[in-house]
């Protein structure tokens, strides 16, 4: 079986689910898995095997030939969009069934699979047009699944929200395609890193590729659809969809010549997206907003490496670059499967209590034990802690950090700030997964919804123990992931190909076994001894008052304020409070919002400039006749002026 | 052979460890005047707590008794990594440094989710503080740790750790000096034996914990607090430089020292009030990154 | 021959200026008619030998402009009751200068203009830019849907003016311009037909503004 | 012959539809006579006939590649006509069937005329015979709408008229022999008189561009069609217009051929982005989605003439972009006629929850906003995308920045009225006169056949059209 051929038979399935999706969920299902499975063993075989698959079919489509390729970049990518396409297709399948949601559920199914057939188009296609087409077709797709549940005003909200901003990036792409294919002469797709001419392009691609990316701060629309959005449609958006603005920033800045100031200007905005994302993440009180920022977070770590990469070239292809991008694109896999997992947590408690406010939340590990561990276990993850996989990516990058900066190339010290804001960012990450899973599951019910959750069905749970199952797996073996990862690095820039790793990846997965191991034994042998030694339940010692009560327990916005409050001139919450006021004080509240303030205190003013314009160019057409005639005169006047000065 | 280097350096740590936090109580009790504990003392309390029960908050999950345990295993296998002066390390690699920093942070993600278990108002508040202020701590700990890399342009423990000493030495020695403070929840950030928990950051967090689990939790802490003492030692004394004997009693004599410093600072300060924290921390963090310029300048020439 | 086309022409300049100035519908009309007869008669006075082309084009004119037009307008004035007052956006003796000042730019614009040799003594280009720039004035500046229509219309008379300037080279043009008669009926009948719809009541452009935006 | 015969059998069929007695059966004539001229125009299309350089009248190249794609959104609306006057039973449709047929004919004439003097006639001729079509309905709004097409389209006939007697003159100057066919006055070239010429480029444009509705002169186009009947609307801004922007095109040869195409080109940047951006400000605050479809037909037309003055492969754009945009934009006026009808209103204040009400057209409706607003795979992503293409390659950075701009503020602007009006819970009122207007499949497969067609443009444009494009583009664009 042929790359191609196997390639075929998933879009065939999943066209197919497309059509049967809305009536039969189970065949739907398997067309789904079976696509999936399809596309994973062909990007799998060109990644095991280096060589990458190509296609130049005489068939046209919109006037150009179809030309697909599948190298080591766009396998790595198709590897994550069918893993984490397939695995919350199987969540959806409970999460969003026909019987809870009869009216959107069967839509829903079709547009699963044309996300991932026009996903699948974005990393194979190699035509400009094509490309553009299929990256619209995706943006479409999701719109449609983000306002799935379209009743919701805030849901709606969100979904104009992201497809505004997206396709504001589109715009950029096609000036950018428009101007390649000027200059080119064609939409053909490929490397040229030779023709200078073509370094400008970079600018218009990395903010075209960047919105889509979330890259901080073009990340405005993310916050908001990743928190509305079905959950399983968020993980496929925040493991998949984001990662197709990364796909296209790192294939093109592969292709196309980069000048160092963009490698600048991408470290320095990965470096600051990561501090600012994780700060925004960590005063959330939302928890799939939560997350959202953190997958900004996560971007800005990509994007840190992928900038220092740049940097690695520009200085005839030092070997830290090659570390650094390694890292990024293991971490795009890692945030994949650990967020994804997350997410798919996320959506559980929200299935199962109905809200994702925190501050309602809290002891469900007990409802839900499975749910709770498996975030825990994603929490640990995303936060970058070893044993798990979100250590090794991090710690790829920051060796190649480390290493750029002793390399004592003069200029590329100035990559140690940005270590230091990685170190930062990484312990805030920790402050913030802190918060979020031990508020949501541990302590006490804060509220009814929260005593009476259930946990969730044996589908959404299988399917989150197969993305914790990557998240240990990578974790554990990262040297298994070395080879494929090194085959991407090298479609990206063929002057770094080599599959030895150039970091003793054995040994970190040694010690991480160990650890793990280690944590086992002890844990369970002391769990044993404290059993042996006799458990005794007793009430919380609240420094010997007796009567705690729910209200008594730390919140989630406690616990974030100190650090929180190290970023307020960012965040600028926004503070309800109602003190208790007279001698029986009846009640007092306090509500903390957290703004988008990109979008609230930066582009809402700019949208407002523009809409003061429409309303007076409005007024202009105020249905006088004698003033439409004085239009017309105007216009006569305009053009005579126009032909008689020349520029 | 491995095996038996493992074994001993476990060994080392288990027993030695527990010495530290006698030592800085009876080096606190003479500047007070007083005979104090005797320096076994928390040996002693280890032993008691493993044999008693345990009581579980009725809010508890098994967490609660795994989180500690695994934040050991953290903090010991981070300790197993550092190499030991002259006897070196067990297996030194690249980027070992960084592993280390993360198994610490490790060991404070299970403390902080066996704090929250219960509930509780005051663990709650305990744990925020642990996690907040670690941002700086480790902000400054990276800095420190890269200036290391910078001036032996290396990222692995053992080569990192036998710099010659440079100007920054000093500055990297404050610098570390008052991480550990902060890290090992020692006063002016925190007071390991004040009642009141409203002030507390490490003890409050442990309020709940009894028997086995909390036998582990002091013991790690012990181990956390012998790791930073190595850790500054080796970095600002060039060890790699002396003989294996010299080198060993200047390793003793260093970590001895720097127990005794932390125990007169204990009893010369008291503890800051918690706004005045972040500001001594951005200290130390400013003190490792000029450790780490001057590190930087030093290394343009070569 | 000149002289008579000059005569001519400025006769119909006056009646542009007079159009602009009178505030009764009447004579606008009226301004109108004999404005329309002397462009009829232009042509014969123009070509030396009339050929049956030029004929049918003086004849549709004098028919149209001078008597047809203006007995509809007359006509729609009674059907729907129309009172003869204009009401001006731009006041009478603004319209008036701008129509002055307009016309001495289309004398001064015309000189700028090069001429074919038979042309250049003539007045026809500008009495045509006056013409059509006081044609704009009244579009602009009345209110009332009839003095609308004769604002079209001395617009119109302002580019048969000029099309005069090629009757023997393509005659067919300038009979084309017949058409711009026929749109001026279709207002005219637009206004009559719809009066006996009762629609829209006092033939006042600015209630004519439920379309905005 | 046949090319005649695209004039004379419509206006032989309003004839017909003049005298013929039923008003139940008279609507059948509108599909029977388009189809009759589709079929002759695509004949034309794929054998192309001989046009001797002096007729007056000829498929030439600009003909055959505009024609035939009015014809086929003529026939379109033909048949939409029928089941739109069966719910409109209570109207005569006695001139309204006359005319529309008399408009095909005078459209086809317009397309095919060779000569400015004939060009002006039909152009003139067909905005009479719109008149009727705009007033079906007759209320005190569709008077409005007419009085001020008439009047501000007749002021702008008037202009292109003078226009074209200064072209005459220009040629007369320059020692012509005053015959105005457009390949005489190419022939004659640069010894046109260079400022009558200029003069006379500037009123045709104004007034042709009046025609097209173009900014600033586009202020009758969101009455007419906001109160006009879908289909008119569909034919008015897929066939009118067009005719206005081929004569501009045949009238921007004629310049270039006497040597001044630059200034050409940049009136029509100038004007083209004008329009563009002040249909975009406009479109981001309209409520009335009838008014929003006209608004983006400026907006279009907008595009149009910036493809125009981009050079050979600007007008190949165009060209495909009149196919693209005429025949989504069909899909538009229909299916917003049918949400009109079955809601009962016209603004988002009024109209919620189509969705529900009548799924097929808000379907219909949303699927042509993003077809409209280039998103692929519908026609307008590929046209446009050549549009800004053609920009780069004749290094138009700045216009093709401010062209992506104004079109990222319409996207602003449709979705958001769109969404508004197809999502949330519909109103009680438009519940109950929804019962009485049912998604019939004679209102719904019309426009679903062109979002077809203009889907099948896209993907796969047909070789002949490329032939037909390109043959405009060596013809009207020599050289370069």
């Amino acid at each position: 079986m042929t790359p191609g051929l196997l390639l075929l038979l998933a879009a065939l399935s999943l066209a197919s689910g497309i059509v049967t999706g809305p009536r039969l969920a189970r065949t739907w299902l398997a067309l789904v898995l079976a696509g999936a499975a399809g596309a994973l063993i062909s990007a799998w075989a060109v990644l095991e095997s280096g060589a990458p698959w190509e296609w130049r079919s005489g068939f046209h489509l919109g006037g150009e030939p179809l030309h697909l390729r599948l190298d080591g970049l766009s396998a790595l990518f198709l590897v994550l969009l069918s893993v984490i396409g397939g695995v919350s297709a199987v969540y959806a399948r409970q999460y969003w069934s026909d019987e809870r949601y009869p009216d959107s559920a069967p839509a829903g199914r079709a547009w699963w699979c044309g996300l991932m057939l026009s996903m699948g188009g974005v990393v194979l296609c190699s035509n400009g047009l094509h490309f553009l087409i299929a990256w619209e077709l995706f943006t479409l797709c999701a719109f449609f699944l983000i306002t799935l549940d379209r009743r919701r005003r805030e849901v709606r909200a969100a979904g104009w929200l992201y497809l505004a901003a997206s396709h504001a990036g589109t715009i950029c792409l096609f000036a950018f395609f428009g101007m390649l294919a000027a200059r080119t002469g064609g939409w053909d797709l490929g490397p040229m890193r030779d023709r200078a001419e073509l370094q400008p392009l970079c600018w218009l691609m990395l903010t075209g590729f960047g919105v889509k990316a979330g890259m901080f701060p073009l990340h405005i629309w993310l916050p908001s659809a990743h928190a509305n959005a079905p959950s399983h449609v968020s993980t496929i958006m925040s493991g998949v969809a984001i990662k197709m603005g990364i796909y296209g920033l790192v294939r093109f800045s592969g292709w196309l010549p980069m000048p160092e100031t963009a490698g600048w200007v991408i470290l320095v905005l990965g470096a600051i997206g990561a501090l600012f994302g994780i700060a925004f993440a960590l005063a959330q009180s939302d928890l799939k907003r939560l997350l959202a920022y953190c997958s900004v977070e996560n971007i800005g770590i990509i994007l840190i490496g992928l900038g220092t990469a740049l940097l690695g070239t520009a200085r005839d292809h030092a070997p830290w670059g090659r570390l650094a991008l390694a890292g990024a694109l293991l971490h795009v896999w890692n945030h994949g499967a650990f967020k994804s997992l997350l997410f798919l947590g996320a959506g559980s408690v929200l299935h199962a209590t109905g809200t994702r406010e925190m501050s309602r939340l809290g002891g469900l590990w007990r409802a839900m034990p499975w749910t709770a561990s498996l975030f825990g276990l994603g929490a640990v993850a995303v936060s970058g802690l070893p044993p798990l996989n979100g250590f090794v990516s991090e710690w790829l990058v920051y060796l190649g950090l480390f290493d750029a900066a002793s390399s004592r190339a003069a200029s590329v010290g100035a990559v140690m700030p940005a270590i230091v804001m990685l170190a930062m960012t990484g312990a805030l990450a920790l402050a913030c997964f802190a918060k979020a899973s031990t508020i949501v599951f541990l302590g006490a019910c804060r509220t009814q919804a929260a005593a009476q959750a259930h946990e969730c069905g044996t589908l959404m749970r299988g399917s989150m123990l197969a993305l914790a199952g990557a998240c240990l797996v990578i974790g554990l073996g990262p040297v298994l992931f070395w080879p494929p990862i090194s085959r991407a690095v090298e479609a990206w820039s063929p002057a770094w190909a080599s599959t030895v790793p150039p970091v003793p990846l054995a040994k970190l997965g040694l010690v991480q076994v160990t650890v793990a191991l280690a944590a086992c034994a002890v844990a369970s042998w002391l769990w044993r001894k404290s059993r042996a030694n006799g458990l005794r339940r007793g009430l919380t010692w609240d420094c010997g008052y007796a009567g705690p009560t729910v209200r008594m327990q730390y919140t989630g916005g406690s616990f974030a304020s100190i650090a929180a409050g190290w970023f307020a001139w960012l965040l600028q919450p926004q503070r309800v409070l109602r003190r208790p006021r007279g001698l029986l004080p009846t009640d007092a509240t306090c509500i903390e919002r957290v703004p988008e303030t990109i979008l609230e205190r930066v582009l809402t003013p700019l949208s407002q400039i523009v809409m003061r314009a429409s309303a007076a160019t409005r007024r202009l057409q105020h249905g006088r006749l004698s003033a439409y005639i004085l239009y017309v005169l105007a216009g006569l006047i305009a053009m005579s002026l126009c032909v008689v000065l020349r520029p | 052979m491995t095996i038996l280097q493992i074994i001993a350096r476990l060994a080392l740590w288990l027993l030695v460890a527990p010495l530290l936090p006698g030592i800085i109580n009876k080096v606190k009790a003479w500047v007070a005047g007083r005979r104090g504990p005797p320096v076994l003392q928390l040996y002693y309390d280890l032993a008691r707590l493993w044999r008693k029960g345990v009581v579980l908050s009725t809010l508890a999950s098994p967490g609660f008794v795994i989180g500690p345990a695994v934040a050991w295993v953290a903090v010991a296998s981070a300790g197993l990594l550092l190499p030991l002066g002259p006897a070196g390390g067990l297996f030194g690699f690249r980027g070992d440094a960084l592993i280390l920093i993360y198994l610490l942070a490790l060991a404070r993600f299970c403390t902080s989710w066996a704090a929250m278990e219960t509930g509780s108002a005051f663990e709650g508040m305990g744990a925020a503080r642990e996690v907040s202020y670690a941002v700086l701590a480790e902000a400054a700990l990276i800095a420190a740790v890269l200036s290391l890399c910078i001036q032996t342009g290396s990222t692995s423990l053992v080569t990192m750790l036998s710099p010659s000493a440079s100007a920054g030495a000093v500055l990297l020695a404050a610098g570390l000096f008052t991480v550990l403070l902060a890290e090992n929840c020692r006063v002016p950030f925190d007071d390991p034996n004040t009642h009141l928990e409203l002030t507390m950051i490490h003890e409050v967090m442990v309020l709940d914990h009894s028997g086995p689990p909390l036998a582990v939790i002091l013991h790690g802490a012990a181990m956390k607090l012998m790791l930073f003492a190595l850790l500054l030692v080796e970095a600002v004394l060039p060890l790699g430089k002396l003989t294996w004997p010299t080198a060993a009693g200047a390793l003793v004599g260093g970590v001895l020292a720097s127990t005794v410093g932390i125990g007169l600072v204990e009893s010369l300060l008291a503890r800051l009030a918690f706004r005045r924290v972040p500001l001594l921390l951005t200290t130390a963090f400013l003190l490792c990154l000029f450790a780490l310029l001057i590190a930087w300048k030093g290394g343009g020439g070569a | 021959m000149t002289e008579w086309m000059n005569l001519l022409i400025g006769v119909a300049m006056a009646l542009n200026l007079l159009a602009l100035g009178s505030g009764r519908l009447p004579t606008i009309i009226g301004a109108m008619s004999i404005q329309g007869v002397a462009l009829g008669v232009m042509p014969l006075v123009l070509g030396e030998y009339p050929d049956w082309r030029v004929m049918l084009v003086a004849v549709a004119t004098v028919a149209g402009k001078g008597l047809l037009i203006p007995a509809l307008l007359r006509r729609a004035m009674r059907a729907a009751h129309i009172d003869r007052e204009v009401e001006p956006l731009i006041g009478f003796v603004p319209s008036l200068l701008l129509g002055a000042g307009g016309t001495i730019a289309a004398v001064a614009l015309a000189r700028l203009l090069p001429l074919l040799p038979e042309h250049s003594g003539s007045l026809l280009v500008p009495g045509s830019l006056a013409s059509v720039l006081t044609g704009f004035v009244l579009l602009i500046g009345r209110t009332k849907a009839i003095s609308q229509v004769c604002g079209y219309l001395i617009l119109e008379n302002g580019i048969y003016l000029f099309g005069l300037l090629l009757i023997h080279s393509t005659p067919l043009l300038v009979e084309a311009g017949i058409l711009l008669d026929v749109t001026v009926g279709v207002f005219i009948i637009g206004i009559i037909v719809d009066r006996i719809q009762r629609a829209f009541d006092s033939l006042d452009t600015r209630k004519l503004t439920t379309l905005r935006e | 012959m046949k090319d005649l015969l695209l004039i004379i059998v419509p206006i032989a069929g309003a004839g017909v539809a003049a005298c013929w007695p039923d008003n139940r059966s008279r609507p059948w004539l509108l599909p029977v006579v388009a189809a009759v001229h589709c079929v002759l125009s695509f004949w034309l299309l794929i054998s192309p006939p001989e046009v001797s350089p002096r007729a007056w009248l000829g498929f030439d190249a600009l003909a055959r590649a505009v024609l035939p794609a009015v014809s086929l959104l003529f026939l379109v609306c033909a048949v939409y006509g029928v089941s739109y006057l069966q719910v409109r039973k209570e109207r005569p449709n006695r001139v309204f069937v006359a005319c529309l047929l008399a408009v095909l004919g005078i459209l086809s004439a317009g397309h095919q005329a060779r000569h400015l003097g004939l060009l002006w006639i039909a152009t003139e001729a067909v905005t009479l015979a719109a008149v009727p079509l705009l007033h079906f309905n007759a209320t005190p709004r569709a008077f409005e709408a007419t009085w001020k097409y008439l009047l501000v389209g007749g002021t702008g006939i008037a202009l292109s008229l003078l226009g074209s007697f200064c072209l005459g003159y220009a040629s007369l100057h320059g020692g012509g022999t005053g015959d105005l066919t457009f390949t005489a006055l190419t022939a004659q070239g640069a010894s046109l008189s260079r400022p009558w010429l200029l003069i006379a480029w500037v009123l045709l444009l104004v007034g042709y561009g009046t025609k097209m509705g173009l900014a600033p002169m586009h202020t009758w186009k969101p009455d007419a069609y906001g109160e006009a009947p879908g289909i008119v609307g569909a034919v008015l801004a897929g066939g009118v217009t067009t005719v206005a922007f081929t004569a501009i095109l045949r009238v921007r040869a004629v310049v270039s051929a006497a040597g001044q195409a630059a200034i050409a080109d940049r009136t029509l940047l100038a004007i083209g982005l004008f329009s563009m951006l002040v249909a975009a400000l406009m479109l981001l605050g309209t409520r009335d989605f009838k008014r929003m479809l006209a608004y983006s037909s400026v907006e279009h037309m907008g595009i149009l003439s910036v493809g125009a003055a981009l050079g050979g492969a600007g007008v190949w754009a165009a060209l495909f972009h009149v196919w693209a945009n005429g025949l989504t934009k069909g899909a538009l006026f229909m299916s917003a006629g049918n949400i009109r009808r079955a809601a009962g209103g016209r603004t988002m204040d009024e109209v919620r929850g189509m969705s529900t009400l009548t799924p097929y057209s808000a379907g219909i409706f949303v699927a042509g906003m993003f077809a409209v607003t280039a998103l692929p795979p519908f026609g307008p992503f590929f046209s446009e995308l050549r549009v800004v293409r053609a920009a780069f390659e004749s290094s138009h950075g700045l216009a093709a920045a401010m062209f992506l701009g104004c079109l990222l503020l319409a996207f602003f602007g449709l979705t958001r009225l769109v969404f508004a009006i197809v999502d949330g819970r519909p109103r009680t009122a438009s519940r109950s006169i929804g019962k009485r207007f049912p998604e019939t499949v004679g209102v719904i497969l019309p426009p679903l056949t062109l979002l077809g067609l203009s889907l099948w443009l896209g993907l796969a444009t047909p070789t002949v059209l490329h032939d037909a494009w390109s043959a405009v583009v060596t013809q009207f664009h020599p050289g370069k």
